[in-house]
């Protein structure tokens, strides 16, 4: 019996204590028209080696190749301690620190990671983690209704540069509440159109994102200082990583943003097909009532000495139930755990200098695949680690073409942006060398030629 | 000697770093314009790789974990998280996957995931499964978020209120109200069954649905669970259920079978992936017959041996993307190599394994002379104890033997959950541990008892032997310390 | 500075301390002229990320199929347990446990490993391990060699049938202390060839593998009743997982072998490239302070509690210097761990099961492939999981051309054994599949032809 | 409450397992006689998968470790083993390598060897280098042995002895006896440099060679190697540098220019591979021009950028096979990694801090009141502290001060090695160990001292706050207890 201790005669032993006849008898309050026995759907069980065969072959089948794919989740280096260390069965096997004196561990480092997120984006304080960046931006867009009282107003205003996919999650969690999206529309230089600010009324909260979609980098100062004149949140949706190197949220405009949220997947997280990552969610001090979610805190044991525990919790379902700011309950914190490590070995200076290696590397492909006729940037402002080219064809079909050479060359934007069928967003992370944009550019110079 | 609780921070020190992680950089970048630029950089640690190693092995050591210790904490399922789930997720095929990969080169791990929603079919008896829930709570936002599109799909919009038993976790009825909904709380019985007659009395045209666990946080299986389905559906509800307990009819009952609408399961509870210290779990949603036009996307469909994602074209009612990308791959991947293990022969042994560990345990605690919530009910795969008496006559409490217990080595159970039973411990074994480790549990909880009486400050200043002592929660919520800043 | 965490700073405080007004200086004692400055074939430091980037593309580089190679290494599943709790940094990172109270788990570790060794071979006793199975049967020679009182030559019998490398290796090593190793020559069997043995002076020890290098099942019990009527040593050369299915070494014959040594590679190591392994060492009660190697013993503390300590170091060089039994220090103790792991994991009848299978598809694949024309047995008694096929060419030109089709078929035995140029040693561990021993069948049968 | 120490039979059951490791059997073999079948199952436990993770995952907690605490062994260089390097040798593409997969199959395996005897080769100045030997003592005994291969090929056949400093490491005489030969001891002179006279007087026609490290056991540079390497080379004698402190001088002088003709490297202690609690290591040797054609086999060589093994085939006169295969060749492929890491720059740069930790703990020590041996040296990668006013006046020994120092969460250093002088620490901090945890070593060592005046007992009845008190090692070797055994 896989997983399963016991031997016949600890059963008998177990039965006779209970002072029953079977197992069966157990569930002699289960009325008895419940009762399956079949359950065909599933397979019949296989050892570990075995189901180590089956999912090997299905993880080799899926080797697709160099990726120049970004749009929300990168390829980079993880250093090995991470992963080490944050599989060790202390972390991975623990629950929520519920028990805080047997939970110190998980503890220390949540609040580790609080301060490390809040030092990343300006802000004062972070909570424990949401589920993914997309998750978090609807967390903090209610988060937003409930805490801006100045605007009666249930209207969110939404630049169309925001990830579709965030746009879409934000809007599918908040619009129950009541909350209206309204967006914002991009202009034809990549980013956020301004003018069309002008003819908006009363709103509770703005979302921008930074790098944008396109990996363009928005004008945030005048988007915050709009926000800030009349009475409205700015939430900044931004990649953490690139904290490093660009303006932090907490010192945009002449107030710096209210309400900021992410995805901590390029913080020591791979890419794993998406999950699981983590969202964070950080804020100024006189919001952290209307943060959902965890919260650690400092404090000390009844000898004195420090200690860390859960705090605030009436913020939070389990004591708040209905009332409280979110349901959120298990979140993401194996995933804190690696981020946390992962930064503390990178440091301040170790993720300016991946974050300048972005730059420059998505500069090198850039450069290599606009030397091929027809292929062209398609917006001009400064970017981080992405850019958008216009291709002289279908984008999705040179995609497929790319596979053959195993190129994974990026994300056709015809999906998401109407319009831009023949458009493909290219990311290079510092993974990238020479010599594999070298290969990606006469992958798709002979695409192209075919 | 204490090991102390200095900070990565206090670590540091201005200049050094693990330089083997500083990759050559591309210099400044000419490109972005200096208002753009960080001005100062942000206050990271700056430790050496050794000082981190070292750090997070010892932080690591301050927690109680599975792999550590007997974690018997009820509605929380900590059963052993099997190793090679765990590496079969870790194969550098999935863990190198971009999630917008291509179809084409995402065969393998499509595969994994429509195998993995056809199991989860047959073991809740649902028509469909979708598996982008995030945990629990998001996997019960969503159930109910089709309950509401449903609802307003036929035009039926004046049902504005969710039933939920008092019992209920705490997600419940805070996920109602995210989806919009008032919430109407629901009595229980003395044998701990909902009270059908307050329920008859409290649906109406108003009632969406109603949302429950069977078995309940109280540790007993609802009897009449089928009347109560009738109940609702009568006046137009649906059934939402709380899969967080599922372990314990893990093939014993199906849901649907009980007249459920809907449901979340919580992977990371009943098919063993690892906690994390809080996290990732997944919760995936299952629905019947109604509810189908509405799972979220993605999902995964197949035909002729191609696998490929449904998005919105398919499933143009879909309540929408909850998620940035599909879920918690990776836990989805750990679910199915359990559930290969086990395979149909272990699915039915989950739930028998598990209720024969928690009956066993009670009656054992029973005839120690400790108080069952619920003495003429069978235990289901967990169960509740009070301490009232103790706290009543000793004046220790049920916070003061969990506190106890971990100088034992042994975690606390849930404490003081469900909220309506008083000085209460929620228990669940699960059915990986030992008749040894269930002994031993026994043991060191008469043992706690005798001290109760022969030196009730043993317990009332508990835990002695850990990385600290008792914490002042109320310091912590009264001056936030949240952050570190160098004092 | 890569793992060093001094600042300038510190480096200024130290010196300051130490009384030097450089680094350099602090190497004022060493003569100018041994001083160097050039290390030119030393490449620059990379990152973490370079390296691994190098070291995957040359680990991707080799990968090169499904092995059905054998011959002292073999391909087992590993649970996955073994290796997350081997590699956990407490047990990696520690130092031999000369401070035995800071150092009980890797103790009582290696004491339950003596334990199951003991049980696995048959014997009373165990060392801690010696580095391989090869390097293992020198230091057994040399062990009987110092135990056996009563024989006065130093000659020690080997059969042919012994792994080569086993045989190079062990006198290699033991050949400088004036150990003589005569060869019994293998039978048209393949068996030892027992007529030769009459023919035998007086000897030490007498060595014999079962299941020998071709994987057949010698007659233990007839050699090993032999040694002991002439006053000589039993020396067991075994594969340890074999012995979950077969007679122990503790069992051969009326009296049992009186030392058992091998490989412990088939319990929970990767094949690595042949290493890191370990070689285990077993014996009688009475030979134990002949062993070279670390030895664990219980005892208690000064509570009266148990406790684990390295004990009859009296045997060892660190303290007994060149009267010791053996140079022997750092040993494999890593391996020794996850071998450990492994054997609770899988318990006797988990072992047998595995042994039991790969006899299983030995027996398929060697039926699989006799099937083709001109492919033969070359040997026909009882095997456990290799067996020697005969091919009607060459065969180290046949396992070049299967690599094309991602096979590795076995070792040619020509190199070895003069006179077996077409003879193939193959293996199938329970790990091999019905679909890949069908594609070998069928990748030999257009190699053949072609 | 103690942890307690059942072993892993303790915890067993009959017919209890780890299921899901059980694979489908393929039945008794048929072919497979009954009289060479085993009859009674063989001893080992019986435990399911749970109760293995958590039995060693708490054991391994019993453990110090480099990951864990400050590890200053003397003469065992533990310094940080970098993850990155595990992570290399972990490659799946390397651990699935079968060692006799054919050359054209193991181009990237073979080139990192390559790459390894390169790098090396230029570390110590040698010609040649062989990566087989699997630990320091194996370098040594096969070193040794070409010594003997070389005069025996000379002709030179009555060469019978090895000359040792009496400070070496039992690990050379014991080598040198294993090769066959005689050992000559020679002492040191009061500044711990070998004594010349002595040497000169015992070098003769009978002298094989000398082995030596340097810097020397004592934690001092010999500074006479090049008078002593001609004195033994005159005499017609090679000579033997074990490498094991390599780490003092790594990137500053190399072995060749001190006159040494082979020498091994432990790279479990220069090239920061884990220790393993105990192995494995490895031990390269490398050799100058007149040792070259001697080395053992397999090596690895290169034409036109192809690799191949060199067997004895390429190398007739080569000592031979000295493994079943190629050694540790996962040990060596982390040792690349780390040396790859470090580059030039960082090899200069070992020996530097090594030396710089070094000196500064021993000038805290000595100004803290502390004796060093050899207080007019230089400390070199280590040092040497002697305890005999302590043990005379106070009645407490090095050893009660080593076991008092694990209560303080440090490693104790070597203790009573070199066995020449008396109540010994041998202390090497190594290069990755930061100011502060020195520091926090000689406030450890002070706080110690400061017990041991007013309170010997505390040392004397140390360890106290340990997994076990302290053992009794002579209980152990009286009362032999080495197998389980249920009782
Ligand atoms: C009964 C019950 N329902 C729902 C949940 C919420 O699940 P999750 O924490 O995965 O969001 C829990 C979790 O503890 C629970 O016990
Ligand atoms: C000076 C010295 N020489 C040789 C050795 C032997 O090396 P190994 O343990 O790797 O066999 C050691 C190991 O401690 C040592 O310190």
């Amino acid at each position: 019996m896989p997983f399963i201790p016991h031997t016949p005669d600890d059963v008998q032993v177990m039965l006779a204590e209970i002072g029953a006849e079977s197992i069966e008898d157990l569930f002699d309050e289960i009325p008895g028209e419940l009762r399956v026995n079949e359950l065909d759907g599933v397979p019949e069980g296989v050892s570990e080696m075995e189901m180590l065969g089956l999912m090997s072959a299905r993880a080799a089948a899926d080797v697709a190749g160099v990726c120049f794919i970004g749009a929300g989740c990168y390829d980079h280096h993880i250093p090995a301690a991470v992963w080490d260390l944050t599989a060790r069965g202390e972390f991975m096997t623990a629950y929520t620190p519920y028990q805080a004196e047997a939970s110190q561990g998980t503890l220390q480092l949540i609040y580790e990671y609080q301060s490390m997120m809040a030092a990343l984006t300006g802000m004062d304080v972070s909570n424990a983690s949401v589920y993914d960046g997309a998750s978090g931006l609807g967390e903090a867009a209610l988060m937003a209704m409930r805490a801006n009282k100045k605007i009666k107003s249930r209207t969110i205003l939404i630049a169309e540069t925001v990830h579709p996919f965030y746009r879409e999650t934000a809007q599918n969690i908040a619009r129950h509440q009541g909350v209206e999206f309204k967006t914002i529309p991009v202009a034809a230089n990549g980013l956020v159109d301004m003018s069309a600010l002008d003819e908006v009324g009363e709103v509770t909260a703005v979302v921008v994102q930074q790098p944008n979609f396109f990996g363009l980098l928005e004008d945030v100062d005048a988007m915050t200082d709009w926000a800030g004149e009349r009475g409205a949140f700015l939430i900044a949706v931004v990649n953490p990583l690139s904290l490093a190197l660009l303006k932090p949220p907490g010192s945009w405009g002449s107030e710096g943003a209210d309400i900021v949220c992410g995805d901590g997947q390029p913080l020591g997280i791979p890419m794993a097909s998406g999950g699981p990552s983590f969202g964070f969610l950080c804020c100024r001090d006189k919001l952290v009532r209307q943060m959902p979610g965890r919260i650690i805190g400092r404090t000390e044991d009844l000898e004195g000495q420090p200690g860390f525990t859960l705090t605030l919790q009436a913020r939070e379902q389990h004591i708040r139930r209905g009332k409280a700011t979110s349901n959120i309950c298990t979140n993401q914190g194996l995933l804190v755990t690696a981020a946390t490590i992962h930064m503390s070995l990178m440091g301040a200076c170790g993720l300016k200098q991946v974050a300048e290696r972005c730059v420059a590397q998505t500069h090198k492909l850039v450069t290599a695949l606009v030397s091929i006729p027809g292929v062209e940037e398609r917006f001009c402002g400064p970017f981080f680690h992405e850019r958008v080219l216009n291709l002289p064809r279908n984008s999705e079909t040179v995609v497929s073409m790319l596979l053959e050479h195993g190129i994974l060359g990026g994300l056709p934007l015809g999906e998401h942006y109407p319009g831009m069928e023949d458009a493909l967003l290219v990311c290079a992370t510092e993974k990238r060398t020479a010599g594999e944009i070298e290969h990606y550019r006469s992958a798709l110079q002979m695409c192209l030629e075919s | 000697m204490k090991k102390n609780a200095a900070t990565i921070f206090e670590l540091g020190k201005t200049g050094r770093g693990a330089m083997a992680q500083r990759v050559p950089s591309g210099g400044t970048p000419a490109n972005i314009p200096e208002s753009q630029l960080r001005k100062v950089q942000p206050a990271l640690p700056e430790v050496s790789e050794l000082q981190v190693v070292r750090h997070y092995t010892n932080l690591s050591a301050k927690n109680f974990s599975i792999d550590n210790q007997f974690y018997p904490l009820g509605s929380c399922t900590m059963k052993y998280n099997p190793r090679g789930a765990h590496g079969a997720a870790s194969l550098p095929g999935f863990l190198g996957r971009h999630p917008l990969a291509p179809e084409a080169v995402s065969q393998g791990f499509l595969a994994c995931l429509y195998d993995l929603q056809e199991i989860l079919k047959d073991v809740t008896g649902m028509q469909g499964v979708s598996l982008t829930p995030m945990a629990g709570a998001q996997g019960e936002f969503i159930g109910v978020a089709m309950i509401r599109a449903y609802h307003e799909a036929r035009g039926d919009l004046e049902r504005n209120e969710i039933l939920v038993p008092n019992a209920a976790h705490g997600t419940n009825p805070a996920t109602a109200v995210m989806c919009g909904y008032k919430v109407a709380e629901v009595g229980l019985d003395a044998s701990g069954d909902v009270d059908t007659e307050a329920l008859k009395a409290a649906v109406g045209p108003q009632t969406a649905g109603l949302m429950m666990t069977n078995p309940s946080t109280c540790g007993v299986f609802e009897r009449r669970i089928r009347e109560i389905s009738g109940v609702v559906h009568d006046a137009g509800g649906l059934l939402y259920y709380d899969g967080a307990n599922l372990n314990a009819i893990l093939g014993k009952v199906k849901p649907s079978d009980m007249g459920f609408d809907v449901l979340h399961m919580n992977l990371h509870k009943t098919f063993a992936t690892p906690h994390g210290g809080g996290g990732p779990g997944a919760g995936p949603v299952g629905v019947g017959e109604r509810l189908l036009p509405y799972l979220p996307v993605p999902m995964v469909g197949e035909r002729d041996g191609v696998y490929r994602w449904m998005t919105e074209k398919d499933l143009p009612q879909s309540i929408g993307r909850l998620s940035c990308f599909m879920g918690n791959a990776g836990i989805l991947l750990r679910a199915l190599a359990y559930a290969l293990m086990l395979g149909r022969e272990g699915m039915h042994r989950v739930g028998e394994y598990a209720t024969l560990n928690a009956n066993y345990l009670a009656s054992r605690l029973e005839k120690a002379g400790f108080e069952l919530a619920y003495p003429d009910r069978r235990a289901t795969h967990e169960f509740v104890l009070t301490f009232s008496k103790q706290a009543k006559s000793m004046g220790v409490t049920a916070m003061d033997f969990a506190k106890r217990l971990l100088d034992y080595g042994i975690h606390a159970p849930t404490t003081y959950f469900p909220m309506l039973i008083a000085e209460c411990f929620l228990i669940e074994p699960t059915e990986t541990e030992t008749l040894e480790e269930l002994d031993a549990f026994v043991s060191a909880l008469a043992a706690i008892q005798r001290e109760a009486q022969s030196d009730p400050e043993r317990l009332l200043s508990a835990p002695h032997d850990l990385p600290v002592r008792r914490l002042d929660d109320v310091k912590a919520a009264r001056e936030l310390d949240l952050v570190w800043r160098a004092r």
